[in-house]
């Protein structure tokens, strides 16, 4: 029945369409639970019978009190506690939201110097990993579960004949971002003869360390200002997706993107082999193979004086660098250049450049050094030589997951270890390998500190007790050292004699501790800036390759490195791009699908020339793309460490190899045959293109500058038959600045935490039945090779006359006096007229009753929020509990709500601060100005339906001429 | 025969409306009058009625949070500590009465006590206990005379159509005051 | 219902064609006979003018149910839209008149539909029969039958051969008295089931009794339609995972939330209320709202056992002899320093009071304090003299 | 007479035709009496079904049953078993209410427009009609209720006073008047339908054999005896109820319309749409009174009674109302283009080139083109080949609201929105299964009923000899 397809979207064999469903989702068990009561409810007797039999009397029901009363602890109110993500080494600091001792929601918090109140889609996660049925509970010895006295004692003897015969002893750790813990690690390795640490990043920087290593005597990653640049030039550089820190980078990025910011807005040129999230934000792009990618820095160099060698480029793209290099010419010292690629001879470039242009102490800074990827691949390299030569005695794994991430030579090199101990949570690939499982607490269980950036730190405090029998990775090594010390003993000892003594501003140490802990987070003393030292660029130059396909592995802005990758909210995050969910694929160019005659869906086979491993993956069309370039996301393919991980795409970790001590994504030419069939993506966009509608607004900034009243659209919605109806104190507002806005994503998970929304799992997703309230609408403009990308995000408009009010026949959906179009469940019979009647389609309807029985997973609900059952509609609120709790906080306080104290979950975690969110009957709050804007455009106003969201038109920093890709708009 | 068919009809339609309206929830769901046994004889006549105790007192967190509470046994053991029976203990004289034993036994034993709860708004509902108390609103309005019983039982069905009810009446009379209204009716205010 | 008073003889006569019929009905008619009523399987056009029968009145029934059904409807939809629950939908007003017409339209012609039948059945009296008297088995097949009554002084040999001569192909006199009168059990009975059957909602309401009749010490029955039971953990609800099995929690030691009070740096016991004294004073200023609050505060918690003015009088608790509290208008506590109060507040006093630092938050406190130092001004005069050291409060 | 008002629906300009037949061709064949009538109308109520019910009703039970087992399904498991998604919200469920309502407007239509026309040819087949009428109103009927996500909570749909401080109902929503009018016209329709089988009923309980048949028609036939006092005012109540039902039927498809036409969504706001369904009803309608009469009459054997001039008769009506159809269609094409909206435009570009497309060409073939072929006598006077014929409307007045429906949902504003739509076995099931309701409520009909209207058939047996 091809009929049935869209062009688009022709989809061939389904795999496995029904019996998924409960397998995907995280607890299967409860859908047959709940479906009996309601078979109860129908079974057959009539529906009068059915009726009496969904009456029950209520069991008696517990009413538990607290033993104890604590000062400060009410039970129903929300206490909120500043803390530092432990989602990956970039140390977010993050506000969370702590009702009746357990938390329930995560937060950016705004008094972090380094991420400034932004919270990427993994850190908003992060309660839902607390509560993961999937978590070890126990220790394990011998992959049997036994308790911390047998383990510790096993370990004791272990460790003290190490002690004596001086076996290496390893910890291989990702960046270990506490001092604290690696204080206390380095303290554990020092009992050894030959005991230490190695850090390896799944998605590694070493390169970059390496690179300052030669230009600065000093192996450390600088911390790049982006807010300070005028020009910013990314090549392979992901850094508002996953690059380093992409929280604080798009914090920063969007202090000057837009033409109203206090800062001129910065251009942004990108040049890339994918189209990644940051290539998609750019103003312009360059595509090239990732085989140019190094050439063109060396071109770059060139034309910018530095004595390099190489450079050699097909003449389309040699005009691009040279173009490229008159822009950072031009912006000599106010401009920035960053480098993604884990090739020292691309990063030492780079360094230079940024060196010779005055970049260094503007937009570089290297007196406070970035310490969020400390991973060095050389060591990872010796250790693995250690390994498989069998002269390691003992290996700790601490926050990584090398079996899974690390090349294939790994695990076979680490079975020859005799002592396998893992602290992991979960029994992941690597734990499932181990002798010895030491699980460490949650991040939210534990007390730890953070040094994301040299000089700011922050504190981790625990949010409830450890669920299960585990245990601080700081008293781990302390006890395993002999020196048996409590976490927070140890923190406030390291704060008192290494942080405290750092700043002046507070004489007393509690105080000073207090204010941290409330705070988040504090700033000291770092060292200086080291020296540049002139050189000869490492490497020899290499020339780009002509033809064949190359090889792009990539992290998706989801999954990350793949650690998050069994819970299940990040597989169903559309990726920005591609809106596809609980997958990964190979992204070909459209030219080449063409060429190939490729449809998404389709299977092919990919293999780097002489590498063991072809993987066999589903093709997608990713416009925008080199045409020689195969993209192939990580974090994908878990063979363990979470149910929902399990099976879900291909892992492509083991097609990376060392490169001159730097591992890096084969390359080999990669061998691509067309796989037998096809399968069905679970997207949640299938067609990509405005069909010429006036949906989004975009500008050039020039003209914009000239005369920003000319960015308020022409037509304006007509006058209305009825007279608009009276609004009560409040009425609220949202406005979305599409020039800020990178598509992050952020904001969907977060409004999907806050609101109990349910994840469908992929079958559902291929159905079209996801239910994010909020979601981004990704429309690509322009030209298919080299097209604009615009990222809409859209939620319920909550129209002033909403159609989907009139429609519902039981008053489910009526409006608010706020100005709100509230969706009552409980009254909701379902008939699902208002969704169809919704020409932004954004409600969600329950199709199935959603398992929620895990009682560990509804700790993670908002208490707040009903848990909607099936067969009722449900939409964006405004986050209308938060609006409530704010309403009554400051009604008992005895005062007027204060502007900015009432903020949905997608607005209070936007590290774009791209949603400004108000009272719009307060003419002096935010949300009024902001009305005022001309460049406020509604999207559908033209139905006088009278949306409560706006958008700000996308103005993006184009010279006209090169507007070539014919950009969409005014 | 008339008379008959007439009254048959009359008494068919007042009956059926009555019937729906039962099981609208009147009867079924609606819980008052529910008055289980508790783990201890807790008198609220005593010590609300009697001893002129502030509900507040122990349910301190009504005035700020959504939940009036039960109050954590340190609580009752503030006083308990001491007073071992009804006639209050002389200095150094003690034999705890058997209730107020057990009340000893269960702080001392650490795991607190599991109370059989009576009010539970349904799950899609919210009801702020903070506002309505700081509104000046009396505990008693909803929970009825609960300085007189000696064991408590739910005094409302506690259905919308008494928030309503209250919510409206409170609006006429602010309103013909000539101030906004307070009291909202807005289906989001409960439902969320 | 009227009955037709039967003076004469009655009779009745079959025609095999309608025709026939009307022709006889005329002709009896006019022969000074009283035509009672004709039975024919189909309607027989002109027969009510033949039988000089008026037009129904049940057209008029039909508009008067119409009218009824309007006004149903629109007094149903004003009232339950615009003034017993109004709500703002689609930015309509709450008076949509428009948006009203269908249902107005259908309750309309439903009304009428259903009133003009059931007046129909009334004014016809059609009801369930088993058995219809002198019913002529041919009348709903293919005769058609007249029923008259003898004019005075006629003989019905006579009148049988004048109808024979007219097509009739039998006629009969009718005997017995029953003409039009309901005599069989069912149609006595029949009342009696209507009202059965109208009961049966009354019946139902019986069934309730049970719910209606309960025991108190058991939960009511209840019907969830959905989303009655929570979900999400809520506070005082027991939990499977939790420690201690209950879903309130206590947070970690040593965390401090965003706006909670560092810890004081204060311990119980004596020496460390003198300390207080010495070292902490009230953070706040007296003003009319923390007097306000610091009342609330005292007379809902302090009072208890203190008295509402500080002199333990109408504390009941006092009164049992439970407690004898200091008196706090008393010298001895109106010479401590604030801080000290605070302490006691806070964790306690040296004997049997308890500190109310768990359940009182710290500004709360010093306002109670604050209120305190009003409560003294204004029972005692003489300004406090110097505390001696090692008095108990 | 009435020719005035015959120029106004296709339906008039035909019966109107119909009746100058009338004067020279008789409306009931073979010259019956009054007794034959008799004997034979209700012949198959009183003797044992053949072969061929047995077959045919194990065959709709079978149906039956799959459908039944499929609405099991939906009520126990959830909507999620259907094929829709967040963009495409209706789809079968919608579409096979739109169209048994459809279904449902010829029975009426008949009985009471050609009453008020006095069109005497409606006698053989208005009671059949009837039925068909209240069989497919109830097919109709199940829809809204099992397409209700929380369909036991359906009873909200009603306004009755409760303890949520009175909440009603919403009557402006366009779903609500469908509460209305549906129930309404099923409860007429069922008191006008059961008004005309008194008569009958009172025939066939004379006729009764064993004394519980006896019994339960005494009970519904009212104590009728054919008296003209009685008949005088029966007369009366039907033409009034013939009156209100006019009106009725034509509201009843004009605010089904509605649920489209007061939306926003291109391709069902369209003020076209209450004309235009409404003739589409009468035009499906017709069609499947044609499909059961042609089976019917050659099953049960009453030619005598529906004759070629009836069938005739109500090609009639199916070309002239399928011509408005297909106007219809080229209106909204028209409209669309003309209104300047890019939705709009979009949308109807999309049913005819869009991945919908061979639903939409099905509907144009079958609504449009099919219909052409009754332009020929031959064709107008063949069982078979009207019989082919209507079963083709049948089939496109089908795809015609599933093309409207489904079609306008799956891309109207937004492009990230855009979504397919397929129908899930379930839903198949539940579209079979009400055929299967339909078609053995029909045959339990024809078994226990008289399937003409014996009283008005021998009211016009001697008419067609003047």
């Amino acid at each position: 029945m091809k009929t049935w397809k869209s062009l688009g979207e022709r989809r061939g064999t389904v795999r496995a369409r029904r019996a998924e469903f409960e397998e995907e989702l995280p607890v299967g068990e409860s859908v047959r639970q709940i479906s009996r009561r309601d078979f109860f409810r129908f079974s057959g007797l009539g529906f009068a019978a059915g009726l009496a039999l969904g009456c029950k009397s209520k069991v008696v029901e517990k009413a538990m009190p607290y033993l104890n009363a604590r000062e400060g602890l009410t039970p129903g109110v929300a206490q909120w506690y500043a803390t530092t993500c432990g989602g990956c080494a970039a140390g977010c600091g993050v506000l969370a939201r702590s009702r009746d001792g357990r938390p329930v929601k995560l937060e950016g918090n705004p008094d972090h110097p380094v991420s400034r109140g932004g919270l990427c889609a993994i850190g908003q996660v992060q309660t839902r990993g607390l509560y993961d049925e999937d978590r070890l509970r126990a220790p394990r010895l011998d992959g049997k579960d036994t308790d911390w006295a047998a383990l510790d004692a096993d370990l004791a003897r272990r460790f003290a004949d190490l002690r004596t015969s001086g076996g290496a002893v390893r910890v291989l750790a990702g960046t270990i971002l506490s001092p604290t813990l690696r204080a206390a690690v380095q303290g554990f390795l020092g009992t050894f003869k030959d005991g230490r640490l190695v850090e390896a990043d799944a998605l590694s920087c070493a390169a970059l360390a390496a690179a300052y290593e030669r230009t600065h005597g000093q192996r450390l990653t600088p911390h790049y200002r982006l807010e300070e640049a005028d020009l910013l030039v990314g090549i392979e550089a992901d850094f508002l997706g996953t690059w380093i820190d992409p929280v604080g980078f798009t914090r920063a990025y969007a202090d000057r993107r837009g033409p109203d910011k206090p800062r001129p807005m910065s251009k942004h040129i990108q040049i890339e082999s994918g189209l990644s999230l940051t290539g998609s934000n750019a103003d312009e792009r360059v595509r090239l193979a990732p085989s140019e990618a190094v050439p063109f820095l060396e071109a770059l160099a060139r034309q910018l004086g530095l004595a390099v060698e190489g450079g050699n480029l097909p003449t389309d793209l040699a005009a691009k660098a040279e173009a490229v290099a008159h822009e950072l010419e031009a912006h000599r010292g106010r401009g920035l250049l960053l480098c993604g690629l884990n090739d020292l001879r691309a990063q030492e470039l780079t360094a230079r450049l940024n060196h010779a242009l005055g970049h260094e102490g503007v937009t570089v800074d290297l007196a406070h050094p970035s310490l969020q990827k400390r991973g060095d691949d050389r060591a990872l390299e010796a250790l693995l030589r250690e390994m498989a030569e069998g002269r390691v005695a003992a290996l700790l794994l601490l926050g990584c997951n090398p079996v899974y991430e690390q090349p294939a030579a790994f695990a076979s090199a680490f079975d020859r270890v005799p002592l396998r101990l893992s602290l992991a949570l979960t029994e992941d690939e690597s734990a499932a390998r181990c002798t010895h499982l030491a699980p460490d607490h949650h991040w939210l269980e534990a007390w730890r500190d953070a040094e994301p950036v040299a000089g700011t730190l922050s504190l981790a405090q625990p949010l409830i007790q450890p669920l299960f029998a585990t245990r601080d990775a700081v008293e781990s090594f302390a006890l395993w050292s002999g020196r048996p010390q409590l976490a927070l003993q140890a923190l406030k000892k390291h704060w008192e004699v290494d942080v405290f003594p750092r700043q002046k501003a507070v004489a007393d140490f509690e105080t000073f501790w207090n204010a941290a802990l409330q705070k988040g987070a504090t700033q000291v003393e770092a060292g200086g800036a080291p020296r540049y030292r002139e050189g000869r660029v490492e490497g020899a130059t290499s020339a780009p390759r002509k033809d064949g396909y190359e090889l792009l592995l990539y992290a998706k802005v989801g999954l990350g490195d793949g650690r998050h990758a069994h819970i299940p909210f990040l597989q169903e995050l559309p990726d920005p791009i591609t809106k596809a969910t609980w997958d990964n694929y190979a992204q070909v160019s459209p030219a080449t699908a063409a060429r190939l005659g490729l449809e998404q869906g389709d299977l092919l086979r990919l293999r780097p020339e002489h590498h063991a491993l072809e993987l066999e993956l589903p093709v997608v069309v990713q416009p925008g793309q080199d045409d020689r370039t195969v993209a192939v996301a990580l974090g994908y393919g878990r063979t363990a460490g979470g149910k929902a991980g399990l099976g879900v795409g291909r892992n492509a970790y083991p097609w990376r190899a060392f490169a001159g001590g730097f591992l890096a994504a084969n390359p080999a030419p990669l061998q691509v045959r067309r796989g037998q069939g096809r399968v069905e993506l679970a997207c949640t966009q299938d067609h990509h293109s405005l069909e010429g509608r006036e949906l989004v607004r975009e500008m050039a900034l020039a003209p914009y500058l000239r005369d920003p009243a000319s960015a308020r659209p022409e037509e304006q919605p007509g006058p209305s038959v009825y007279a608009p109806h009276a609004h009560g104190a409040h009425r609220w507002a949202m406005v979305i600045d599409l020039s800020a806005c990178t598509g992050c994503s952020g904001c969907v998970v977060g409004c999907q935490v806050e609101n109990n929304i349910p994840v469908v799992g992929r079958d559902e997703v291929r159905r079209k039945r996801e239910m994010h309230w909020l979601r981004i609408d990704r429309y690509y403009t322009g030209s298919e090779a080299d097209p604009g990308v615009v990222h809409q995000p859209m939620l319920c408009q909550q129209c002033d006359n909403a159609p989907c009010e009139n429609v519902c026949p039981v008053l489910a959906t009526v409006h608010s006096e706020e100005g709100l179009n509230q969706q009552v469940y409980n009254r909701c019979v379902g008939t699902r007229y208002c969704a169809n009647n919704c020409p932004y389609k954004v409600r969600r309807f329950n199709w199935w009753e959603y398992p929620h029985q895990s009682e560990l997973a509804r700790l993670g609900f908002n208490p707040d929020v009903t848990v909607r059952s099936r067969g009722v509609m449900e939409k964006c609120s405004f986050c209308v509990q938060r609006l409530m709790d704010a309403k009554i906080t400051a009604k008992n306080e005895g005062r007027e709500l204060k502007d900015g104290e009432a903020l949905p979950a997608c607005m209070q975690s936007c590290p774009a601060q791209a949603i400004v969110f108000g009272d719009t009957q307060d003419p002096d709050s935010r949300i009024s100005q902001v009305l005022r804007d001309p460049k406020r455009f509604l999207v559908l106003g033209e139905l006088g339906i009278g949306p409560a969201v706006s958008y700000l038109t996308k103005i993006r920093n184009i010279t006209p001429e090169a507007n070539q890709g014919g950009h969409h708009g005014a | 025969m008339r008379t008959v068919a007439i009254t048959g009809a009359v008494a068919f339609g007042a009956s059926l409306m009555i019937f729906a309206l039962s099981l609208d929830t009147r009867l079924l769901g609606d819980q008052s009058g529910y008055k289980p046994a508790q783990p201890i004889a807790y008198s609220h006549a005593l010590h609300a009625g009697e001893l002129k105790m502030d509900c507040l007192f122990c349910h301190t967190s009504a005035e700020s949070s959504r939940h009036a509470g039960i109050p954590p046994l340190s609580t009752c053991m503030k006083c308990h500590e001491s007073v071992l029976n009804r006639a209050g203990t002389p200095a150094g004289k003690s034999d705890p009465s058997p209730e107020i034993q057990k009340l000893r036994d269960a702080y001392a034993s650490g795991r607190g006590l599991s109370w059989v709860r009576i009010h539970r708004l349904p799950a899609h509902v919210t009801f702020p206990h903070s506002r309505h108390i700081r509104a000046g609103l009396a505990c008693q309005t909803c929970h009825g005379d609960v300085q007189g019983m000696e064991r408590v039982e739910q005094a409302m069905a506690l259905t919308m159509g008494e928030c309503l009810a209250c919510h409206r009446t409170e609006n006429q009379k602010l309103q013909l005051a000539g101030k906004p209204a307070q009291a909202p009716t807005d289906c989001s205010a409960c439902h969320h | 219902m009227a009955t037709t008073e039967f003076r004469n003889a009655r009779f009745r006569a079959s025609f095999a064609d309608p025709e026939q019929l009307l022709h006889a009905v005329a002709h009896l008619r006019s022969a000074g006979h009283r035509v009672l009523d004709t039975y024919t399987p189909f309607p027989v056009h002109g027969m009510d003018e033949a039988m000089g029968l008026r037009p129904s009145r049940l057209p008029r029934a039909c508009l008067a149910f119409a009218i009824l059904g309007l006004a149903l409807a629109a007094g149903l939809q004003i009232w339950t839209s615009a003034i017993d629950y109004p709500l703002i939908m689609g930015g309509k007003p709450l008076l949509a008149i428009p948006a009203f017409i269908p249902v107005a339209f259908e309750l309309t012609v439903l009304l009428a539909g259903l009133g003009v039948v059931a007046s129909f059945f009334v004014a016809a009296r059609m009801r369930p029969r088993l058995r219809i008297p002198d019913l002529h088995p041919g009348a709903n097949d293919d005769c058609f039958i007249l029923a008259a009554e003898l004019a005075a002084d006629v003989q019905f040999p006579a009148v049988a051969r004048e109808l024979a001569g007219l097509g009739a192909s039998e006629t009969s006199l009718l005997v017995e008295d029953r003409f039009q009168r309901d005599t069989s059990f069912w149609d006595r009975s029949a009342g009696a089931g209507a009202l059965l059957l109208a009961c049966l909602p009354a019946f139902l309401i019986l069934a309730l009794v049970p719910v209606l009749n309960r025991d108190f010490q058991k939960r009511n029955l209840a019907w969830d339609g959905g989303m009655g039971a929570p979900l999400s953990a809520q506070a005082f609800d027991a939990s499977g995972v939790l420690p201690g099995g209950e879903v309130l929690q206590a947070p970690p030691p040593g965390t401090l939330s965003r706006r909670g009070d560092p810890p004081l740096a204060f311990g119980p016991g004596k020496a460390e209320a003198e300390r207080a004294g010495r070292e902490l004073q009230n953070p706040y200023q007296p003003t009319q709202g923390r007097f306000n609050r610091g009342k609330a505060i005292y007379e809902r918690v302090c009072a208890t056992c203190h008295g509402r003015e500080g002199d333990n009088n109408g504390s009941m608790i006092v009164a049992r002899g439970a407690f004898a509290p200091t008196v706090l208008v008393s010298p001895v506590v109106r010479g401590m320093p604030d801080g000290r109060i605070f302490h006691i507040a806070t964790f306690g006093g040296p004997t049997k009071m308890k500190g109310y630092g768990d359940l009182l938050s710290r500004e709360d406190r010093w306002n109670v304090v604050l209120y305190v130092r009003e409560l003294q001004k204004g029972s005692v005069k003489p300004a406090p003299a110097p505390v001696p050291a090692g008095v108990q409060p | 007479m009435a020719h005035d008002a015959d120029v106004l629906t296709g339906a008039g300009a035909l019966a109107g035709e119909a009746e100058r037949y009338g004067h020279n061709l008789p409306l009931i064949e073979g010259n019956k009496t009054y007794r034959q009538v008799t004997e034979e109308v209700f012949a198959p109520t009183e003797r044992r079904p053949p072969l061929r019910w047995w077959l045919a009703i194990s065959v709709t039970l079978s149906m039956l049953t799959l459908g039944a087992w499929a609405v099991f399904q939906t009520l126990t498991r959830g909507i999620g078993t259907w094929g829709l998604n967040r963009t495409v919200g209706w789809a079968f469920d919608i579409t096979n209410f739109v169209f048994w309502v459809g279904i449902g407007h010829a029975g009426t239509l008949i009985s009471a427009i050609l009453f008020l026309f006095r069109q005497r040819w409606r006698t053989s087949i208005n009671r059949a009609a009837e039925a068909m009428t209240l069989f497919a109103v109830m097919c109709a009927g199940l829809f809204p209720i099992i397409h209700m996500g929380r369909p036991w909570l359906a009873f909200w749909a009603t306004p009755y006073p409760n303890t949520r401080g009175s909440l009603w109902v919403n009557f402006k929503s366009p779903l609500l008047w469908d509460v209305f009018a549906i129930s309404t016209y099923f409860i007429i329709s069922l008191t006008f339908w059961y008004i005309g089988l008194i008569p009958d009923l009172a025939t066939q309980r004379d006729r009764a054999k064993t004394k519980l048949k006896r019994v339960i028609l005494s009970v519904f036939s009212l104590g009728w005896n054919g008296s003209n006092r009685t008949w005088s005012r029966y007369e009366t109540v039907y033409m009034l109820l013939a009156g209100l039902s006019t009106p009725l039927v034509v509201s009843v498809h004009t605010i089904v319309s509605m649920d489209f036409a007061t939306s926003v969504i291109p391709g069902w706001h369209a003020t076209i749409f209450p004309p235009y369904f409404v003739v589409g009803a009468v035009f499906s309608g017709f069609a499947m009174v044609l499909t059961l009469m042609i089976i019917a009459r050659s099953v049960m054997g009453l030619e005598a009674y529906i004759t070629t001039r009836h069938l005739e008769a109500m090609t009639k009506v199916v070309l002239a109302t399928g011509m408005i159809v297909g106007m219809a269609y080229a209106t909204e094409f028209f409209t669309a283009w003309y209104s300047g909206n890019p939705y709009e435009r979009y949308v109807f570009l999309n049913r005819a080139l869009g991945p919908y497309q061979w639903a939409y060409w099905t509907m144009v073939g079958c609504n449009v083109l099919s219909p052409q072929f009754f332009w020929f006598k031959k064709v107008r006077t063949t069982p078979w080949m009207i019989f082919i014929l209507t079963i083709f409307v049948n089939i496109g007045m089908w795809f015609e609201r599933f093309v409207i429906i489904v079609t306008s949902l799956h891309r109207d504003y937004l492009p990230s929105s855009w979504a397919m739509y397929r129908p899930t076995f379930i839903e198949v099931a539940i579209l079979i299964g009400s055929f299967g309701l339909f078609f053995t409520l029909f045959l339990i009909f024809t078994r226990v009923l008289p399937m003409i209207a014996a009283s008005e058939v021998k009211g016009v047996l001697k008419h067609g000899d003047h």
